[in-house]
């Protein structure tokens, strides 16, 4: 059992409007210094996959469905769990 | 000419278009779930505006995986007219039957107004009932209808007379002002405007009704 | 587990008082109703159930004032919604609902989740919803908080309205200082129905079955309906337990799923009814005590998205899209394959019985067993105390203030820009007011229209408070926001036909307070009176304050009118050179 | 400089329905053993602060923005930038 962390993001070329908000927001809470906001989402899960299978199967998951190859990208980060049952 | 409207967990525009072919075209058309796997005996698909899985994870992104699916693309793949506006046109790009993405609106918020849009190509297949260069209006609602796409397809889109529909005044940050596009066949259009409510002058516009009636003009006389 | 205190404790420690029990309250429960200490559970039932929020019992002798009859009304107060016959064999079904307190702490899911509660229950009484409104307030708009708020709270409204396709055609926006701690967020559903589709919700004939549908409970908005009844200070803010999510799709989908059984298989069905405020209990007590029959409840089977809840928790919980149903047992299958079809779960969580207790079972184990309309008809009615604030004198001794405009283009310009009165467009085109194809008037007109298909007919509908004037004068105030809404159902076209409202006041302890919802209720039901427009729902929220400082009494009216052929439907606007403007009236 | 990667997820006990349709999904595309997945927002930026600055000022932008104390929590990391200007 894998505990996985997905992390999506717009490809850098994409326009990240809500991160530009964002930015703003923080700069008139009056916060100086913050630039180059992106917003993007993250994913926590549970998987139950040997080790030889385990980066196939992430990969896939994302590939088909947690990312649009079209305007986002991935990365991820694997935590071995105690075998659960 | 029969349609079939797409029903997915979520739609809310199906009546929409529904009500547009029956009392607007006054063509057949029925509901299709989903979890069904056929579209014999149907001449054209449309696939609904709405929240298809309330929008999660990326509009459209869970219903372009659903059963019915593998057999719009195969209705496509023959050359047949597929039709997908808001949520459907994301299920398009989600697809891939349609290039390119829809992302989150410019000003980030969801926007439900009516627009201005040229007709860019009248001789498409949903179109061709539309004079050239003509401005019609039509409602917009859309959170995430901004659509984008790399510089190579869009030269690509462009080379190929690809963009059916530019807005006049770029309501969401879409690229390059569009605001629909066909495949490079040109029978798939997706569009983030809903003709489906511009059908009656009671609620305000017909523009919408030359959409449908081209796809009937297309079908009485051959896919151009 | 944290154990639970004993029936002892309760009483020795006086934990009931957190839970908004008074003493006066716990000793009626002890000696009168139950001749012995209530458990943990039960003292956890009573607590919600006779919350202001759940029982009225400040508002009930106000509330009686209005006029609620009618050759036109088919359904008044009482149940989900009100019901008013339009004419062949249709009726129109609406109702308002505030979710100021959730709004406050948590903008986008507490006025979401509002939009969604008052759709169920629009859909529970077997009507299709079609139409939104919504009536918003404010703080002035100088600071990012309010700022904040308010663009969290539209999003909200438009979040839920706009996944589950109900066009939101109206509503008002005003900006006060008095709302700048507790803003105001009141939703209205209006819904369609045919006369012999409505439904009640009732659970009766024993034997029968209780059928949980929906969501999975959780710990969500625990004590959300005491909580709708408390005021808030500053220094409380952080202590509020997490607010419910909503989950606008999984809503669509119970809202067609019920509308389906409703609809298609009203012989499988006895009774229906939303988890509103006080889920579970509120829901399942009001279903017995309005059919005069019993209930047991299997807690064990409630759908559980938390591991190790307790009775109490689940009783309490507000968890979003959850209803229950009373079925007949032959059916069982049948409702539970039609669910199924919605990928939605249908449990048996227990049965109706002939006698009248309202029994809980958790874990092999009865953990309540309470006459059942102790709940819901046994909570004390208060008669609070009114005083006439020293205020109103003062209003009637100064001299009237009469305005000297030098320059008529600037006094205008500023007017204009005074965000009450400026346009509210940037927030209702965020509300998608188009979807379902039926809209003829959107918002930015005096009221929103929509037709009736297969008719010649359409409903026009507002909601219209002007709380200046109720605070200078709340009976003139009154009859102002019930005559502003009739006037913009006429502009339209219409005939009004009834209100539903929307009474959001201070804490009822202040007699200033109450007099002033006192007396705004007789100058409403004055001019509901005079309008022919019996009150057929509605809602009180009391305790909007900040810091001990009182909203300004804001009693929402949201009004529908019939326009009977969609020739008459009017808008506002101008529509050509040279037409002539004429004044009517005084 | 720092760049700063903020990840906010709703509390255990609050009901994340983007996650149960997501993992919905994930079993329907034929990939088995994915369970508790949950959706979170992840936030990407940079910020000029000093050593002695950065962990409050990051906080104080969680606490006041990227997320809602009733209903969210957060945990951020660091990394330390080269001087930019
Ligand atoms: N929160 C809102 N939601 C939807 N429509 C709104 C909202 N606020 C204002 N409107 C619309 O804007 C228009 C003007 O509203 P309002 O400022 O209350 O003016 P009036 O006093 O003319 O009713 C109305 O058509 C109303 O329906």
């Amino acid at each position: 059992m894998y505990s996985v962390k997905v992390y999506v993001t717009y490809k850098e070329s994409v326009l990240d409007p809500q991160g530009q908000a964002v930015n703003e927001a923080i700069s008139r809470l009056g916060f100086s210094g913050v630039s180059d906001v992106r917003v993007g989402k993250y994913f926590v899960m549970n998987i139950k996959a040997t080790e030889l299978e385990i980066n196939q199967k992430v990969d896939n998951i994302c590939d088909k469905l947690l990312a649009n190859p079209n305007m986002e990208r991935y990365r991820y980060e694997l935590e071995e769990l105690g075998e659960q049952v | 000419m029969k349609f079939a409207v797409i029903v997915f967990p979520g739609s809310n525009c199906d009546d929409d278009l529904f009500y547009a072919i029956r009392d607007g075209l006054h063509e057949q058309v029925a509901f299709v779930s989903y979890t069904e796997t056929s579209l014999d005996g149907f001449d054209g698909v449309l696939l609904p505006g709405g929240f298809s899985y309330g929008d999660y994870l990326r509009s459209g992104a869970i219903a372009s995986l659903s059963p019915i699916m593998n057999e719009v693309r195969r209705f496509a793949d023959e050359g047949k007219l597929v039709f997908g506006t808001c949520n459907g046109f994301q299920m398009l790009t989600e697809m891939n039957l349609l290039p390119g993405a829809l992302i989150r609106n410019k000003k980030i918020k969801f926007i439900c107004k009516p627009v201005s849009l040229k007709i860019v190509n009248n001789q498409t297949s949903f179109t061709t009932d539309y004079k050239d260069q003509t401005l019609i209006e039509l409602p917009i609602a859309h959170g995430e209808g901004s659509y984008y796409c790399d510089d190579k397809t869009l030269v690509k889109l462009k080379k190929n007379k690809q963009i059916v529909f530019r807005y006049e005044d770029n309501p969401n940050g879409s690229i390059d002002d569009i605001a629909g596009i066909v495949n490079e066949r040109g029978n798939v259009l997706g569009m983030m405007p809903h003709p489906e409510r511009a059908i009656e002058t009671l609620l305000g516009s017909t523009d919408g009704l030359d959409l449908f009636k081209s796809m009937l003009t297309t079908h009485t006389e051959g896919v151009r | 587990m944290i154990q639970e205190p004993t029936a002892r404790e309760i009483e020795e420690t006086k934990l009931y008082q957190e839970w908004g029990l008074t003493d006066s309250e716990y000793r009626l429960i002890k000696n009168d109703i139950l001749k012995r200490q209530p458990n943990y559970t039960e003292a956890g039932l009573f607590s919600v159930m006779w919350s202001e929020h759940c029982s009225y019992k400040n508002s009930r002798p106000v509330l009686s004032r209005f006029p609620n009859s009618g050759p036109q009304v088919l359904q008044g107060p009482g149940e989900g919604a009100g019901v008013i016959d339009i004419g062949d064999g249709k009726a129109v079904v609406f109702k308002a609902e505030s979710h100021n307190h959730p709004s406050a702490v948590e903008p986008y899911e507490g006025a979401a989740t509002g939009v969604g509660g008052i759709i169920r229950d629009i859909f529970s009484m077997g009507a299709t919803p079609i139409a939104l409104l919504d009536s918003l307030r404010f703080g002035e708009l100088d600071n990012e908080r309010t700022k904040y708020l308010m663009s969290e709270i539209v999003s909200g409204i438009g979040g839920y309205g706009n996944c589950i396709g109900i066009p939101t055609i109206g509503g008002e926006t005003s900006f006060d200082p008095c709302y700048e701690g507790n803003p105001l967020v009141n939703a209205m559903c209006v819904g369609l129905i045919e006369h012999k589709n409505i439904q009640k919700g009732q659970a009766k004939g024993n034997g029968n079955l209780v059928i949980y549908v929906g969501a999975k409970t959780g710990r969500d908005g625990i004590h959300g309906a005491t909580f709708a009844s408390d005021e808030f200070a500053d220094d409380k803010e952080t202590q509020r337990s997490a607010v419910q999510v909503g989950d606008p799709f999984m809503e669509k989908l119970l809202m067609d799923a019920c509308l389906e059984l409703i609809l298609d298989h009203p012989d499988w069905l006895v009774g229906i009814q939303d988890m509103g405020a006080a889920g579970l209990v509120s829901s399942t007590a009001e279903m017995a005590s309005k059919a005069g029959s019993g209930m047991v409840l299997d807690l064990d089977k409630v759908p559980q998205r938390e591991t190790n809840m307790s009775a109490y928790e689940m009783m309490l919980s507000e968890s979003q899209e959850r209803m229950v149903l009373c079925i007949k047992p032959e059916f069982e299958t049948e409702v539970t394959d039609l669910f199924k079809k919605y990928d939605l779960e249908a449990v048996n969580i227990g049965y109706v019985t002939e006698s009248t207790d309202y029994i809980l079972i958790h874990e092999g184990k009865i953990v309540a067993n309470l006459p059942v309309d102790s709940l819901t008809s046994d909570v004390p009615v208060y008669h609070k105390e009114q005083k006439e604030p020293a205020r109103i004198n003062q209003f009637k001794n100064q001299d009237d203030f009469i305005p000297e405009i030098e320059n008529v283009r600037e006094t205008w310009l500023d007017l204009l820009r005074q965000p009450t009165i400026a346009s509210k467009a940037s927030l209702y085109e965020t509300y998608d007011s188009q979807v379902k194809v039926n809209t003829v008037v959107k918002p930015g007109s005096d009221a929103g229209v929509i037709r009736i298909r297969e008719t010649n007919k359409a409903l026009a509908m507002t909601t219209d408070c002007n709380a200046r004037y109720i605070y200078l004068n709340p009976k003139i105030g009154g009859q102002i926001a019930v005559s502003e809404a009739a006037r913009n159902i006429v502009a339209s076209g219409g005939r009004p036909l009834a209100i539903t409202d929307c009474l959001n006041y201070g804490r009822p302890e202040n007699p200033e307070v109450f007099w002033e919802f006192d007396q705004s209720a007789i100058g409403i039901s004055e001019a509901c009176e005079l309008f022919n427009t019996p009150v057929i729902s509605g809602n009180v929220s009391l305790y909007n304050e900040f810091n001990e400082q009182a909203i300004y009494p804001t009693p929402m009216i949201g009004m529908v009118g019939l326009i009977k052929d969609v020739k008459h439907i009017t808008t506002q606007d101008f529509k050509h050179l040279n037409d002539l403007l004429y004044l009517i009236g005084t």
